[in-house]
């Protein structure tokens, strides 16, 4: 079995040979059973893992020691094989509704220069008002949604050049 | 869930209302009967007082416990339980109203000889007015909601400049959260702590206090964190602060659970905020160092039993810590997060508390707060029920949705807290501060080598059937190849 | 997993060992390192005292804890402990050898002025030599293997007519069980109740106890149920059985927990049983009525460190009562019922504490005792506490296999257990007593309506998927047509 | 929906209606939500109930209020169709092992008679020995099982005229 796994910005590349994992080409001795269907009971050369897999709707993840590490899969054989959150700091940035919502008031327009941390527009949902800032700065090539609307889980709310 | 599991203890049949978004809520689930109110929002259901009372009405019940949100602190329903011969598990209407404004209360409070913060005593109509009020006092000044709680309507001015704004934009946040625009002024403590009072008061004058607990760690002045006792609290100032909350009850004439809350400066002086007129979300931690069962108490208290103790037998012992689990993102400004949990592992074990109404498979709904979880560790001291609850939460996976965890992991290894230097500034100190290097490294980490693996092997086991993992074991490569290992490594 | 946490919550890195049989289980799962043993039998694994040591010595452990079976009573491990320069976590293999044997046990209790059943001190090897015993004691005797624990080699001989049998089957146990077929003669007193004390010593001197525990809940000579404090140990009692077992401790050079187990009889007589070297199963009792963690205090004392506190610094507040729930059926003679759980459901929240190491989707192994958890309830009154675990046992699902849950259901619903009226014999009478009526009805029951309910329920959404209930919802017909109620009811 | 179900000895006949059941031709109301494959929310005419299904290896209930209900669905179109246990006390009674195990010791002999709680076997499984007894007196018809033999989960060791 082998997989390419984006991961932290990087690829590494894995080939799975019964209890050995070659990882970059580094030979590992690795035990493994499934817990549950997002739980993984990992030994890698004696040192033990508790591997949890999170998938929400924006991305997938791999929990080690309560850090989260965002991945994707690069394989052709695989089913799935999204973006990784913050992977890729290069092209334009798509800012997304991370819930369903409703857009209160748009702060930015359309050609205007942002800074990164400047709101761009603001979602209230559950009652509270949530203000969408950009992570990066740059020129705002789109703005999605209008005030509002409705917007769901994973919609494209802004996109920054 | 708690206020039902506790009801039960005592021989009580539990009757249970719910909204359409609650219908598959645990309350439901574990309640002797169930009704349903009405649609998602809380305003055509859990708001809906007429309704409760209909349904009690039909029932036969006896008691309506309003537990800690919605109408908990609503005189009116208090008043409408009486006169429908019900009885309202909280103070009598009468307490309530004195206490529930906090305009009335401070004016109470005055009247009680409990210190409080310098301010104005009404609310203010205009910008003028408020201007005039907020220079006699002194900047920098609070803006307040009379009727809420919880940081809706709340608005720090530091300049003359900034107050117009903040009053309007407080007035219309107070209006759309309490129905009532009333917001009147403060002035701003620097960097206080948040610490409050529990009392308990039987319908036979006694009344007690059962210690503080230590609220500094807020956000938007949302408590994040809670602890019992304070780690700034000594016998004395425990003394003083407990028998001042406990005249201002006898003022009001309060029965049942209240919080007298407290802000106390650098040098233990301490001022009257507000007095929470049921039983407080973070009850716990105060459970857990007194070894009481509050909700028990409030029933019984309710039922015109005389409180089965006296000050005297109150000893704290060991340190409780409770964090507030909420569906929120700290890595997206704490955007909610509501949703479908698709995998759930609590932590459990020796000294760990959870109080929750959530399971695997459960959508979390859009409708209300989305507080998820509250987990509370207890130990000997401080110190280790801090390192009790940073393995619990290392130990806790809610999957498919995104959770402050991550938010509790930092603030509990943060030097500060751990020293106990916190304020009610603090955590926005912490959010503003550089958060901690996320560890963009070149070279692979071994961390990032060991989840690329469990990705990999994760993805590989992908589209195979295996529920709850029951099946794991049978499904074929390469899940069973390496299953028996030759020998030791 | 109640000792893995324990040590992580005191910055200590763990490293597990497992058997083929245990790969899956918990406490792999969360420790920081894992190494195999060998095969399922414990003989071949979790006996393995050298394969443990090499493990330890190949990671560079500096300390081996026991947990609560295997080799934890074991002084030739403890032995070869300390020659490897390993820390074992309990007592010295001497003080193990001089109390681990009961019959050594017995001389030393002698020595040290413990008051203590009549009986040998030697082991009996014939039955000339046992019967020539009996009758020094007086009929009825119980046999007892000199080296065992937890009922195994044990037999109670009423008549001279019985013992030469009981003998051989006792010996024949005790050889399986504990690789010796000593068994020694001891009068027996009749309705005693089990009572033990919990001891803590240090390395510089100090010994304290921590209350008693009531045990006398049996069934087969193993504890099914545990309370603390035991509802009939008053203050002078208490002070005197604490005494007496520190007196044993010191006379013994005990270091770290140890457990003197006592009959006493209705007059509050008390007899020295024997002395655990371990850590017991049932301690969390005693952690929620003291406040106190024994596994950290048992690893900060493996440390050197001395006892944090003095005799006078333990104060007993509340009532605790410990649940063993095991694999076993008791509506078929107890059998055990290893197996897959295919569903899961825990109680959790106020005084609740459960340790426990199943998961849903996990196979009970066949090779070990198959206790699957240690559900514990805490409330300030015995009454309290007994009704808290009777709603938590209501809670409780585990499905696919058989549990003994119904047992405790029956045992705290009885007057008898209610009332405190309990001795080793208790549970022997209740379960040879009619079981309650099964009602067997010649008319439908409401409660067989809902079940018939439930069950056509269920069987017409059986075969659709529904992974974790997540999807329960979008499933058709009939899960769909009743969602919404118009109005109420 | 319609299903007859079996249970405590007798035929219960269920037609469920979208809000409304009829149990034996009552009617009544209900209202109803799968919290997961085995447990249910069920409300019928106001009362809650939290109903789980147990399927072991012997039999199939549901637990209401702490009390197990074996059960067993007569249905052409369900698929499960099991004996209750308990259910039906005519007939020989089976006795059949509740888990693996190796049986050490056979105690009556094939024709003999035996009494309501008398011993038949001795079965030996996670180091402990059990007794395996008739609930019915009877003349023992057949012992399945020899002395050393391992047994598995719900094999048939003995038969009770």
């Amino acid at each position: 079995m082998q997989r390419d796994i984006l991961i932290g910005g990087k690829t590494i590349r894995l080939e799975v040979n019964g209890d050995h994992v070659s990882v970059d080409g580094d030979d590992l001795a690795v035990d493994y059973q499934l817990i549950s269907a997002n739980e993984l009971s990992l030994i890698v050369e004696g040192r033990a893992y508790r591997c949890l897999l999170d998938r929400t709707v924006t991305d997938e993840a791999i929990i080690v020691a309560g850090k989260r590490y965002p991945f994707a899969v690069e394989d052709p054989r695989a089913l799935k094989s999204r973006k990784a959150r913050g992977a890729g700091t290069e092209g334009p940035l798509q800012i997304k509704s991370s819930m369903p919502g409703r857009v209160l008031r748009v702060i930015v327009g359309e050609g205007e220069d942002v800074v990164p941390g400047q709101g761009l527009l603001v979602v209230e949902a559950m009652k509270m008002q949530n203000e969408m800032k950009t992570t990066r700065g740059g020129r705002v090539r789109r703005i999605a949604v209008r005030e509002g609307d409705t917007v769901n889980a994973g919609q494209l709310l802004a996109i920054i050049d | 869930m708690r206020i039902l599991r506790a009801a039960r203890e005592l021989g009580i049949s539990t009757v249970a209302v719910y909204s359409d978004a609650d219908r598959r809520a645990l309350h439901v689930l574990h309640a002797d009967e169930a009704y349903r109110l009405g649609p998602a929002p809380a305003s055509e259901s859990y708001l809906r007082g007429d309704l409760i009372l209909n349904i009690a009405a039909q029932c036969g019940a006896d008691a309506i416990h309003p537990g800690y949100g919605f109408l908990s602190e609503n005189a009116a329903f208090a008043e409408a339980c009486e006169q429908a011969g019900i009885t309202f598990v909280g103070p009598t209407a009468n307490a309530m109203r004195m206490l529930g404004s906090k305009t009335s209360a401070r004016q109470l409070a005055d009247a009680a000889g409990v210190p409080r913060v310098p301010g104005t005593t009404t609310a203010a109509t205009s910008a003028k007015d408020a201007l005039a009020a907020a220079r006699k006092i002194g900047f920098p000044v609070m803006l307040k909601a009379a009727a809420g709680g919880g940081g809706k309507g709340m608005r720090a001015v530091e300049q003359e400049s900034e107050l117009a704004s903040a009053l309007t934009a407080a007035q219309s946040e107070a209006q759309r959260a309490f129905g009532s625009s009333d917001v009147y002024l403060e002035k701003l403590i620097v960097r206080p702590r948040h610490i409050e009072i529990q009392v308990l008061a039987d319908q036979h004058g006694h009344v007690i206090y059962l210690g503080e607990r230590e609220c500094s760690v807020q956000r938007r002045h949302q408590k994040v964190i809670e602890e019992a006792p304070s780690a700034v609290v000594g016998d004395s100032l425990r003394r003083r602060m407990g028998e001042t909350a406990v005249a201002l009850a006898r003022h009001a004439g309060y029965t049942n659970a209240g919080t007298a809350e407290f802000l106390v400066d650098a040098e233990e002086n301490f001022y009257f905020l507000e007095m929470n007129t049921r039983l407080q979300v973070e009850h716990p931690v105060t459970e857990l160092i007194t070894g009481l069962d509050l909700v028990h108490l409030q029933l019984q208290i309710a039922a015109g039993e005389p409180l089965p103790f006296a000050q005297d037998d109150i000893h704290l012992r060991g340190h409780a810590i409770e964090c507030r689990i909420y569906a929120e993102d700290p890595d997206n400004n704490f955007f909610p997060s509501p949703g479908l949990i698709t995998g759930l592992s609590q932590p459990s074990g020796a000294g760990i508390r959870e109080d929750s109404g959530i399971y695997d498979g459960w959508t979390v709904p859009l409708d209300y707060d989305p507080m998820l979880s509250k987990l509370v560790t207890y130990a000997p001291t401080r110190a280790l029920a801090i390192e009790r609850m940073r393995h619990a939460l290392d130990d806790y996976f809610i999957g498919g949705i995104a959770t402050n965890i991550s938010l509790f992991q930092r603030i509990l290894s943060d030097a500060d807290f751990q020293a106990a230097r916190i304020d009610t500034s603090y955590l926005d100190r912490l959010l503003s501060a550089e958060p901690p290097a996320q560890s963009v490294t070149e070279t692979v980490t071994h961390s990032e080598q060991v989840a690329a693996i469990a990705a990999a092997l994760f993805n590989a086991s992908s589209g195979k059937p295996s529920e709850a993992g029951a099946n794991a074991e049978a499904a074929d490569t390469p899940w069973k190849q390496a299953r028996r290992r030759e020998g030791l490594r």
